[in-house]
């Protein structure tokens, strides 16, 4: 039961070339790690699908591992620009990228019917806007009791979904606190699942009676990654590194520059290159 | 009085349109600056919601994203984020959505998604985000944006948001039952939208502000209320409070670099 | 903001002749103080909501408060039937009860659909059933994506939701914990809202990031009520009484037995009777 | 061999169906015994759902009611009842779903609803609560029932849960993809259904009952299979943890009395 596995070898069975990849996180718990080693797997024609592409996305954009993406905001938060998502679709570099767009509140709806096994969802949404004009996939159905006519997007059910969590217990299951996103959602909207985690604990101890946990038997593979959210935060073990996040739009403006820093940072890296900065993060409060 | 920045003008003005026992939902940026300032000086009780979840927060510094952990350490609670976006704020249970925009009309019609075609966009911008749904189900809008000539434009490339779309009834036939945008602040001055057309009209200008400034810093013809007042300074204690929350978030933003 | 009031004014002033009511809670925290109020002031032509009618409704039912009941399960758990519940669908007695019969599934949707103000839900229900032959507010919707038709069911939006829950701080927020039931939704979904609790305390304390809480403006009124849920049961608090569930088998069987009774124990009492029950139960423990 | 009862034959027969790795979908009274039975013996890690949201719950004593407070206690977690059975049920994350009925035909339908028209009822049942939904949603389904010949019955008065429906293909016609009742577990015996016709069949007969004894307990003419064997008899240890299961429940329930 307990499906615990190298950030390397989970990576490696369950994502494959091609595949409806959505690695979430709303700010907190965005698994940075697990996106570093879809890069250093060479992960190629992958239809990326995340609310808030952030840093993440970027970096596999950048990195010519995605031919489509599905979001509905893409922006350094706080900062500005994602420059490799913005080249990718202004110029086409590395490669074209397809994209579908959608509001937060039609994707957060569309993971929510994933989970609940409905191939659509029904919001009130959209009105008045041009996302319609330019995403076919937003249509509308009819209440039959009121005559409404009320905005649907699809259901979205990754292939693969990857999220980062603050803990697993022994038997693999796993705990989410605080920011909590749409990664439930999303794991239980997916074929396969994958959590990287801070630690794994003997077994949660003392909790709420509703905490968030996720069986093990949900997940495809539990990875214990220390500080594998880093830049984004891990809430109770380290902060957001809203330095880095600052930091990168430099990083990211010109091609080369990135390619560089990728090289270095990624490519010639590891997962186990995230604990320092936790560290780091951790020892600064 | 004390000398002041236009900047801490817009925010002051902003955060003086926000009543105590108001719900905001509040954007990231200026929205966030004014709804915090407004919280700690006249409407203490404010619920100030995040789309991370977070309800009822108190942050003591302003978070650079949506969704720092600040936001959720200060919350009464948190909550995912579909059910926030459902149950919340399409639950009709948000009384002012503070937003800005990179681009806006004068019926306050939002664009956050591209400069140029959508196909071939000559600048991508980030996108609506939680915008389009903040537009229509929250029982009014604000909105804080600095003037100028190329975001005050006469036409938008992309509407993301709802304002007042083609002005009078337009939102309406479009079947939505909320207000809209009711108040408009500026670097300049402030706007509220005409009672018949919706046509957002200039109803206060900032001290030491001329027509000609705010004309040279709109893509639109600007329409003047019958009677333009004045806004009020800020006072010495909304300045103390802005700054010192602005110092408090350098203080904790520059720890971590 | 804390809208603190007692009991008999909080349902004299949010519960009018021919509302309809929701009270919930599922097994767990069933607000039966609150709904023998609503009995000793004589409330009439109620349209009763409720996924599991329980004794509460069978009292209310009982005492001709109802014209209408909507429910998915009509029992006395683990005992047998509700009497007065069929003794009103059966022979009308003391009116003529008109029902709306869903499944859970439906019913728990239909609540949802509510809170997130949409007119209806959509389910991966009824295939086969015969409910749908009897129940035209069953209908359904075909998906604009794959053609699939799908289930639909009205959104539920009582007038008045009445819950009761373990705690209020001074504020006058309040946290569920335990078995949730449907109540945070049916809340939400009301145009007004009862919470009873156990107590009220300072503040929460520590507590879970993401604490089931109804903040305070969400709410009409807060009673204290201790024991207000007795039969049911307050996780932390008092056991569910199972001794009192079978022995309401033999008083609501027979209609005088079940006036008497009902004269004796609700229209000549008040909440104050319900604390020395959890107080038994408490300390039985 | 030890004495045991029809019922607890029936209990036994039942628990021995579910695996070591069944997410299990629990209906309250004699589906929460076997359940819980093959949890105490042949299935430690089994995971059971109960609909009031405890996932994982390892109750020491029987619950009475669906949501018993030893349910949430003893739960990995508990989730809210909208999200039990959209993510859960719906969601197609349970393996089997355990049901009992008042009502049952040769296909397995069940009826709970009503003896008599739905209208003018002669008994009005409790209602369908979570088996509309178990029955089409979850991988396959057991169903443990008494059998007589006013349960057992031709014709039932009301579908309150599918079963094979008519027969044959009826279920993948009505576009369910699950399995449905491939057990059907009672005091006398254990049916499972025809490859084809989706009749249930006696495959096992338990110790000591006879064919006479099932057709007269029974409201159609029984089909049994070509083989039919013995169902085993309770070993020492399942009537040792059923009863030991019985006496707590029995001594919970009664100290609060």
């Amino acid at each position: 039961m307990p499906r615990f596995s190298s950030l390397h070898d989970a990576i490696a069975t369950n994502i494959k070339d091609g595949d409806t990849v959505a690695m979430e996180g709303f700010t907190h718990l965005i698994p940075h790690a697990a996106g570093h080693e879809v890069i250093r797997q060479g992960r190629k024609h992958l239809t990326l699908v995340r609310m808030t592409p952030d840093l993440i996305y970027d970096q596999l954009i950048g990195m010519g591992c995605a031919d489509k993406i599905i979001f509905s905001w893409g922006g350094n938060p706080g900062v500005g620009s994602l420059h490799r998502l913005r080249d990718a679709i202004e110029a086409g570099w590395p490669n074209k990228l397809a994209i579908e767009e959608h509001s937060h509140s039609a994707m957060a709806n569309a993971y929510e019917a994933g989970a609940a096994n409905l191939p659509f969802a029904v919001l009130r949404g959209y009105i008045g806007a041009d996302l319609p004009k330019v995403n076919p996939n937003i249509k509308s159905v009819t209440c039959p009791y009121t005559g409404e006519k009320l905005a649907t997007v699809p259901a979205i059910r990754p292939d693969v979904t990857v999220i980062h969590a603050l803990r697993a217990d022994k038997a693999g299951n796993v705990m989410l606190e605080g920011i909590l996103g749409v990664q439930k959602q999303a794991v239980l909207a997916a074929k396969r699942a994958i959590v990287t985690v801070e630690e794994v604990v003997d077994d949660f101890g003392p909790r709420n009676l509703n905490a968030t946990i996720l069986p093990a038997w949900t997940l495809s593979a539990v990875c214990v990654v220390p500080g594998g959210a880093h830049p984004s935060y891990a809430q109770g073990y380290y902060k957001r590194d809203n330095a880095y996040y600052k930091a990168w739009d430099a990083i990211a403006r010109d091609r080369d520059g990135f390619l560089a820093w990728m090289k270095t940072n990624v490519l010639e890296s590891g997962p186990e290159a995230f604990a320092p900065h936790a560290q780091r993060l951790a020892a600064a409060e | 009085m004390a000398e002041y920045t236009s900047n801490e003008m817009m925010t002051i003005a902003a955060a003086r349109a926000l009543r105590n026992e108001d719900v905001c939902f509040v954007g990231i940026g200026a929205p966030s600056a004014a709804s915090n300032l407004a919280r700690l000086t006249h409407a203490p009780d404010i619920t100030l919601i995040y789309e991370s979840g977070t309800i009822a927060t108190k942050p003591t510094v302003l978070p650079l994203s949506i969704g720092d952990g600040e936001l959720c350490d200060t919350a009464l609670t948190t909550v995912a984020v579909p059910e926030m976006f459902r149950y919340w704020l399409q639950g009709g249970r948000v009384t002012v959505g503070f937003l800005g925009g990179a681009q806006i009309d004068k019926y306050a019609n939002l664009n956050t998604t591209v400069v140029g075609p959508y196909d071939k966009p000559k600048v991508r911008l980030p996108g609506g985000g939680g915008a389009p749904e903040i537009a229509t189900n929250c029982g009014e809008i604000f909105i804080i944006m600095s003037q100028g000539k190329r975001s005050f434009v006469d036409k938008l490339d992309f509407i993301t948001s709802l304002g007042f779309g083609e002005g009078g009834d337009h939102r309406e036939r479009l079947g939505v039952k909320t207000k809209g945008p009711t108040k408009l602040v500026t670097d300049l001055c402030v706007f509220e939208p005409d009672a018949t057309t919706k046509e957002m009209t200039v109803v206060t200008i900032h001290p030491g502000v001329t027509r000609e400034q705010i004309d040279a810093n709109t893509g639109w013809k600007v329409r003047y209320a019958d009677k333009v007042g004045e806004t009020p300074a800020p006072t010495a204690k909304e300045l103390e409070e802005l700054r010192a929350l602005h110092a408090r978030t350098a203080k904790a933003h520059g720890d971590q670099a």
